[in-house]
């Protein structure tokens, strides 16, 4: 998985691109999450849009990073999930409590 | 060639993560030549890809010379997979609600409860030498576990 | 993960070549991960569907009940690769050259010469029990059969 | 395999897309030639430009296209072979018997 990291408004955005499976994506996901938090990062938007799938290790460094984040009073919040994301976090219920926008001004603006 | 679609692919492999990506491979080749739509065949990797994750993971503790039996049946009518490891089995009743209040933020045990879904039907079974046999059926074209991909509300 | 890549994996495919695109499948994403240039792939996969390809039809008659046992061991140094039918064998030194003058406009008869040229090693073994097991074997980076592809003159 | 067949000059040309291997583009090959020249194809010529990969079996193919097409009189030629495919060509010493021109201009006016 590629993540790329950018700030808008005060947000720390991850572009995040490929899977977030075992043994590959869920590991850099955790670690991109890790190092935005070690910089001073307190609201987190993951751009979900070119994430191609998920398995439930994907799911739980999603909630882990949910998590973590929250902890330290910021907000982590997901947008653009394509249709095969989305629907592994509805069937485990996790789009009742995790933060999900349509798009990246949505998310940002969700902030304000 | 018009012979009725039939095939039984078994595989093995060590328990390393890569190797996933191999199963998920003869999965995709084996799939494309049915007029499965797309989103099928990517829910029915989603359930083996976790199969094989326990299978590695909880079973042969990623022991990449413990090997992962596979076996691949597809006809027309469906598709029926058995994941095999040499692990020492657990209790399949014995394993967490991922939905219950209190596991919802939990970062792990939403496994089985995807093969479930994902798939029409899973059986375990723990031979008499140990090891677990997790056994994946769907049928094609069946409702099964219809993913909806809605917009949350 | 730096791991030393070191796998070994077995298939087991009914004798129709439609299964040749699944072995294929799995050889291209065990190689994937290895520093080879595209090409190297490319002849190893022509070398092993000819192995395929005759257990399949001189082997097991494309009978699709008869399995083909296919074992890929991979490592940073070299590929080895076995291809097992259950067919009555035959005699290698007996087959024709392609290359006789006689041979060079034959519709059939070169696919074991593929193999020897593109991988450095093959070796037939026929079991007590019948059948054919071929093993073709290629060290990484080895000169081997380099194929140039300048044009023809 | 996908065969599409154009005239050219007075020439039937088969442009070949895919792959020449068993149990796939050796029998539409084969089928191809035999259709061209039960309609009467005398010259024929092969654009491998879009050809992926052969195998022994696509090789035998067009041999046997070859001894058919010159048998009766006529000229089967190849051209624009990717380097892969005359590779395997020149391994088995074919490309001294068939004929392997650079591109269709020089195919077509080969025939001349
Ligand atoms: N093949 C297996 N061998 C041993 N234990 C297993 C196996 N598969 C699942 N389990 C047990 O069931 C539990 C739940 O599995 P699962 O729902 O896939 O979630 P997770 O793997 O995230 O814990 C595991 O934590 C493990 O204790
Ligand atoms: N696995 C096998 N079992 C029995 N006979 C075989 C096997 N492989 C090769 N042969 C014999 O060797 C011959 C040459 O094989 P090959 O060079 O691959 O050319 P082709 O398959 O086109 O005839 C075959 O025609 C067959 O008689």
């Amino acid at each position: 998985m590629k993540i790329d990291k950018r700030q808008r408004d005060g947000a720390t955005i991850l572009d995040l691109q490929g899977r977030i499976t075992i043994g590959e994506g869920d590991v850099a996901l955790r670690e991109a999450v890790q190092a935005a938090v070690a910089d001073g990062a307190v609201n987190i938007l993951l751009n979900m849009g070119r994430v191609r799938s998920i398995d439930s290790s994907g799911v739980g460094e999603l909630v882990a990073a949910y998590t973590t984040v929250t902890n330290r009073g910021g907000k982590l919040r997901l947008f653009s999930l394509p249709g095969r994301v989305l629907g592994v976090l509805q069937i485990t219920q996790l789009v009742t409590v995790l933060d999900i926008l349509e798009d990246e001004d949505e998310a940002v603006a969700s902030l304000a | 060639m018009p012979e009725p679609v039939e095939r039984t692919i078994r595989l093995s492999i060590g328990s390393r993560y890569e190797n996933i990506e191999l199963v998920q491979a003869v999965l995709d080749e084996t799939l494309a030549s049915l007029p499965l739509d797309e989103d099928a065949g990517y829910w029915m990797g989603i359930a083996l890809r976790e199969a094989l994750t326990n299978a590695m993971k909880h079973g042969n503790g990623l022991d990449p010379e413990k090997k992962v039996e596979v076996c691949l049946a597809v006809d027309e009518s469906g598709i029926d997979i058995t994941v095999e490891d040499r692990g020492s089995g657990f209790d399949p009743s014995a394993v967490a609600d991922p939905l219950a209040p209190d596991n919802l933020l939990k970062t792990e045990g939403r496994g089985i409860f995807y093969m479930r879904k994902f798939m029409d039907k899973i059986d375990y079974d723990f031979g008499a030498g140990g090891g677990t046999k997790v056994r994946l059926q769907k049928k094609f074209g069946a409702a099964g576990a219809a993913v909806e991909a809605d917009q949350e509300d």
